[in-house]
């Protein structure tokens, strides 16, 4: 059997394996130091970073929903400097990819933290977030509409010389469309799909499940709905796509990856298993290698 | 050894008070070092099948062996149901030891622990090291009804003294455990506050009110929080907890315990 | 204990209590006869009818995904007439309402079926389909802008003295934008959710899972976005809601009622239990009486 | 009396082949009468868990007594897993019986029943039927190999003729039970058409293949139809299929049993 081509390019961004660990889910990476080899990833995507430390949602932030989840995080960070200061002395020194999500509050914000990244060392993509459900300013209003999805794309792509990915939001109505404008901005590549706006409700008391009262689900409940996103705009898109939604055990990204996605990013999954992800690479080399694909690639968007 | 994620097989699975279950879980692994207070994630193996989805947080009850982890668990929703329904036998991934466990540290010669309901759990363990660090141990322990409380003559039987406190006064005193705490204090002398440690569990009313009593008395207080988990190790932030000035910890690393004065605003 | 007052008038459509049977997964009634006492029902909902009969979508139509399940039945139904010759006659004779879900290609054809189903009896209301993702034509095109919407809506109102609800898609960026418009058209009530839009692949053979390839997402999993749905709806719109979308079980139908809705309708559930509407009736009714609860009514939107 | 739905506990669940479990369920209802070719829809009980969420459909195998009902199960996925995980002692609604069942009529005298993998499933007890009613009863039964072969002396034993092929030719006839049949069809002499009664349940290809013979001979058949199922009993148009002429039949209830004339193009 032959051993199977992992690598990966989306866009300039080059991937020894196309599985990575999705934002907000594995902290900054160090969290998970003790239960793998960070290295084996593909890329780290750590949680979102704003210019501002920012505080996040009031408690409680997650509930369990069938097959799922919702989180009201609220995007808590310890701003750029912060995130300078205290994590990426330390991520520096992994030989995985790091890829930072960003969001800002205004197409300025995003500007001023590509610039800003653009310099630093250790960091070798950025993630835009114009996704998030649970942010009030910004977040998922500037992922809403394809013009104003496309100037934070432009802004983000003209202030960094690193790879840049936009993550985009499913709760749309015309994903296709911000998806087309987006990639037409001369980013990397695109990434599907962020979570879902959702809200629990304790029956017995009343009380909402969340501070914020609405978040954003993800787990396998939404797996089909990020396969449908990868599938629909993969075939109208001619930039790499990278699948998100739903992944925990490797049939899902081949799921993904059949649909139509260069890589995938594992994401509520981490939770349940520290080291799905490495499962999810394993699992997917040895499927190559049984199926006799050459590579990865070969998989991409193949349907029967 | 750091925090890791290991097979483990129910063992046990018993009745042992009011809806609360002693899961007794076997593993081949022995490498732990657990700390009183630290926590498990607790994940049934499922692949395939994503109800639950995530992994619980159970405190470490006992540790009778290094092969042997002991949970008391309250079955309360979907988790803790499946667990009663699935009895003894099946397989379960633990994630751990996880948190920053009490620190009683080495002065104190007395401890006074303070559970309410399930935060009782964490107090075997506790008891148990400060027993064998040769301190007096008492365990104030609260529940709704008798019909509740855990038996602990595992902790009697190795010398911790323990009082029962019930709302309905079906055992011990008629009231809670912090109501219980004022009561005994007053009657135990202090020749200076360092003296005694004390250690509380249990719902968020409870120790609010045991740290305005310890405040009055100028002791030393430490508490471990509960919050709704989906990493366990800091990676999710959604465990963070609002503590005193308005700075969020995560009581999933941070704590679950932490220094009263940590937590509480004066 | 008291018994609670179940009653509950959407507009003008009164109903003896508020659970009522989806459309499309109680099929014509009959199917559940041997399995439940179908009068205790709210409502029933039929299968959807379009002015001409439709073969529907290539099979297979159905595929279970986590905690939920994708159809792509594409409204497969025997068409106005072969429903009033074949169906109607049957179910007048029910003493419970009956609802029948009508979509069209265009709006003079929601138009027509509106005008032809006024003279009818035994149809107690009508519910207006325009959220439907698996006819190409039509279907989730109307629901997808206010405007459209708005005017599919006035034109059923303005062909039928029968009550009208008006079933919007979750598929939206801006869903309350959407129902408050259609809610302007004096409408009885609006519907939330239908299902939304996904794909499943087989991960081994790369088959896509439905013929249809996308088809709609139902069940379990997506209740935290119906949840949402309604009670983002319901604090901005002031007409009536019924909450649909992955109620399984009573505690699921508080927890929609608490969001905002006045009424329920149980869908995918009762494929796995054909009397999961039943079931969910009873268990409303026993938590009504033990929460001193006079009537399911005090119940709507009541949140801790 | 009509289908319903009942409770049902698993008694037996027995590797029987390759994949393939016999379940066992035994139900205090007694009311069903089963024809051969029905169905039920197993719905394991798991409130408020959802995986997997809807019931799966199988075919009757046996009806030892008014309390047991006897099913082949093919491990392929997410439910039969989780059948075959869970062992004996738990308990599921069964819908049923549903569908059309085989209709042999009275005149012929001889059946010749073809069954691809699990498609023996209904086999059994259209051959104990068969049987009882005095018929010459045959059945062709192919599968992959032997392993995935299901042991059939309950049927020997009531006098069926078996006869097996395998892919591979480790048991019987190599080949498959189609080419079985076309062998077999020419070594019996028919006076006439009517005398034969062919029922088929197996994969697409077998079904078709079993078609072409048949109609070459004349010879009336009944094919059992798979479909991947939602409602079982009509309601949710899911299980639909294309039969002859474009007509399009729901397996659940217009099947799973149709006249091969309905189901096939000339
Ligand atoms: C550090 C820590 C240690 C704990 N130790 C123990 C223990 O030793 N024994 C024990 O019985 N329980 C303990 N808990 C609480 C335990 O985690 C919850 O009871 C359990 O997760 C409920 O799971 P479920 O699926 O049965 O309930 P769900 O169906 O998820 O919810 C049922 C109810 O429990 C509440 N709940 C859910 N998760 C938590 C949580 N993490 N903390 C508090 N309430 C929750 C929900 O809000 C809801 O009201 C601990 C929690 C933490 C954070
Ligand atoms: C009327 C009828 C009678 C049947 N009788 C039997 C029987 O007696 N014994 C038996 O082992 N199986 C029988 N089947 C098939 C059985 O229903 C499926 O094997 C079962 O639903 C698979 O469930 P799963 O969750 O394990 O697989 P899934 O995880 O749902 O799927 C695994 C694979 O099985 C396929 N599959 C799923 N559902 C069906 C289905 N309804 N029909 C065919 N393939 C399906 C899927 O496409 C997939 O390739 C019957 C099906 C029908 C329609
Ligand atoms: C707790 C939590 C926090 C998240 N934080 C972020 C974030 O900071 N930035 C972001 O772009 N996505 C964030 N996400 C979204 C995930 O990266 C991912 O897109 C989503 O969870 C869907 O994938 P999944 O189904 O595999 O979890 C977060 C998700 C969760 C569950
Ligand atoms: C098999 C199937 C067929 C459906 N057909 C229709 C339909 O004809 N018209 C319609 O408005 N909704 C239809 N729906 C949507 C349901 O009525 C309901 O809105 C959706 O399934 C969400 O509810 P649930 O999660 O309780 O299933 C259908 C759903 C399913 C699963
Ligand atoms: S539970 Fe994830 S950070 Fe604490
Ligand atoms: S399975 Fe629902 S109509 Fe046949």
């Amino acid at each position: 059997m032959m051993k199977p081509d992992l690598r990966v390019s989306i866009g300039g961004l080059k991937l020894d394996n196309p599985v990575m660990a999705a934002s907000g889910t594995f902290g900054y990476g160090r969290e998970y130091e003790s239960y793998m080899d960070l290295n084996k990833l593909g890329a780290i995507v750590v949680k979102g970073i704003s210019i501002d430390p920012s505080p996040g949602n009031p408690p409680p932030r997650t509930v369990e929903t069938p097959a799922g989840m919702l989180n009201a995080i609220g995007l808590e960070n310890p701003g750029l400097d912060g995130f300078v200061r205290d994590k990426l002395p330390w991520l520096r020194k992994q030989r995985t990819k790091i890829i930072v999500n960003i969001y800002g509050k205004t197409i300025e914000e995003y500007a001023e933290l590509a610039e800003r990244l653009d310099d630093l060392d250790g960091v070798d993509a950025l993630e835009v977030n114009i996704s998030c459900p649970n942010v009030k300013s910004g977040g998922i209003a500037f992922g809403s509409d394809p013009v104003t999805a496309a100037r934070v794309a432009s802004a983000v792509r003209s202030h960094t010389q690193k790879p840049v990915l936009v993550k985009l939001s499913p709760n749309v109505t015309d994903l296709v469309a911000i998806a087309s404008e987006v990639a037409e901005t001369g980013v990397d590549g695109l990434v599907l799909i962020n979570t879902l706006r959702g809200m629990a409700i304790d029956p017995i008391s009343g009380r909402p499940l969340l501070g914020n009262l609405i978040g954003g689900l993800s787990g396998p409940a939404i797996r089909p709905i990020a396969v449908r996103a990868v599938f629909e705009v993969s075939r109208k898109v001619s930039i790499p796509i990278v699948g998100c939604g739903g992944i925990v055990e490797w049939p899902d990204a081949v799921e993904h990856i059949r649909a139509g996605a260069w890589a995938v990013e594992v994401g509520s999954a981490t939770f349940r298993n520290p080291r799905a992800s490495l499962d999810v690479l394993e699992g997917l080399e040895r499927f190559l290698s049984q199926m006799n694909f050459a590579s990865c690639q070969e998989l991409v968007g193949l349907l029967a | 050894m750091e925090a890791n994620r290991i097979l483990a097989r129910v063992v046990e699975c018993k009745l042992v008070a009011d809806s609360t279950l002693l899961l007794r879980f076997h593993t081949l692994e022995h490498r732990w070092t657990v700390n009183p207070g630290q926590f498990v994630m607790v994940g049934p193996v499922l692949e395939r099948f994503y109800e639950p989805f995530l992994n619980r947080p159970f405190s470490i009850c006992r540790r009778p062996d290094e092969h042997t982890i002991d949970l008391l668990v309250g079955i309360v929703g979907r988790a803790t149901g499946f667990f009663l329904q699935r009895g003894v036998g099946w397989d379960s991934w633990l994630m751990g030891p996880l948190g920053r466990g009490f620190q009683p540290g080495e002065q104190a010669e007395r401890a006074v622990l303070i559970a309410g309901g399930l935060g009782v759990a964490p107090m075997f363990h506790l008891a148990e090291s400060l027993i064998a660090q040769g301190k007096r141990v008492t365990l104030l322990y609260g529940a709704k009804s008798s019909r509740m409380l855990v038996p602990v003559t595992a902790l009697t039987e190795m010398g911790v003294e323990v009082v029962f406190a019930t709302d309905d006064g079906t055992c011990g005193f008629k009231g809670n455990a912090s109501e219980l705490l004022s009561e005994h204090l007053d009657k135990i002398t202090l020749s200076n506050a360092g003296d005694v440690y004390l250690a509380a569990c249990g719902p968020m009313a409870m120790l609010e009110e045991v740290d305005r009593i310890r405040r009055r008395l100028g002791l030393s207080l430490e508490v471990s929080l509960e919050s709704r988990m989906a990493c366990g190790v800091g990676a999710c932030l959604g465990c963070s907890h609002v503590l005193a000035g308005n700075k969020l910890g995560r009581v999933c690393c941070d704590g679950p315990v932490f220094d009263a004065e940590e937590v509480f605003d004066r």
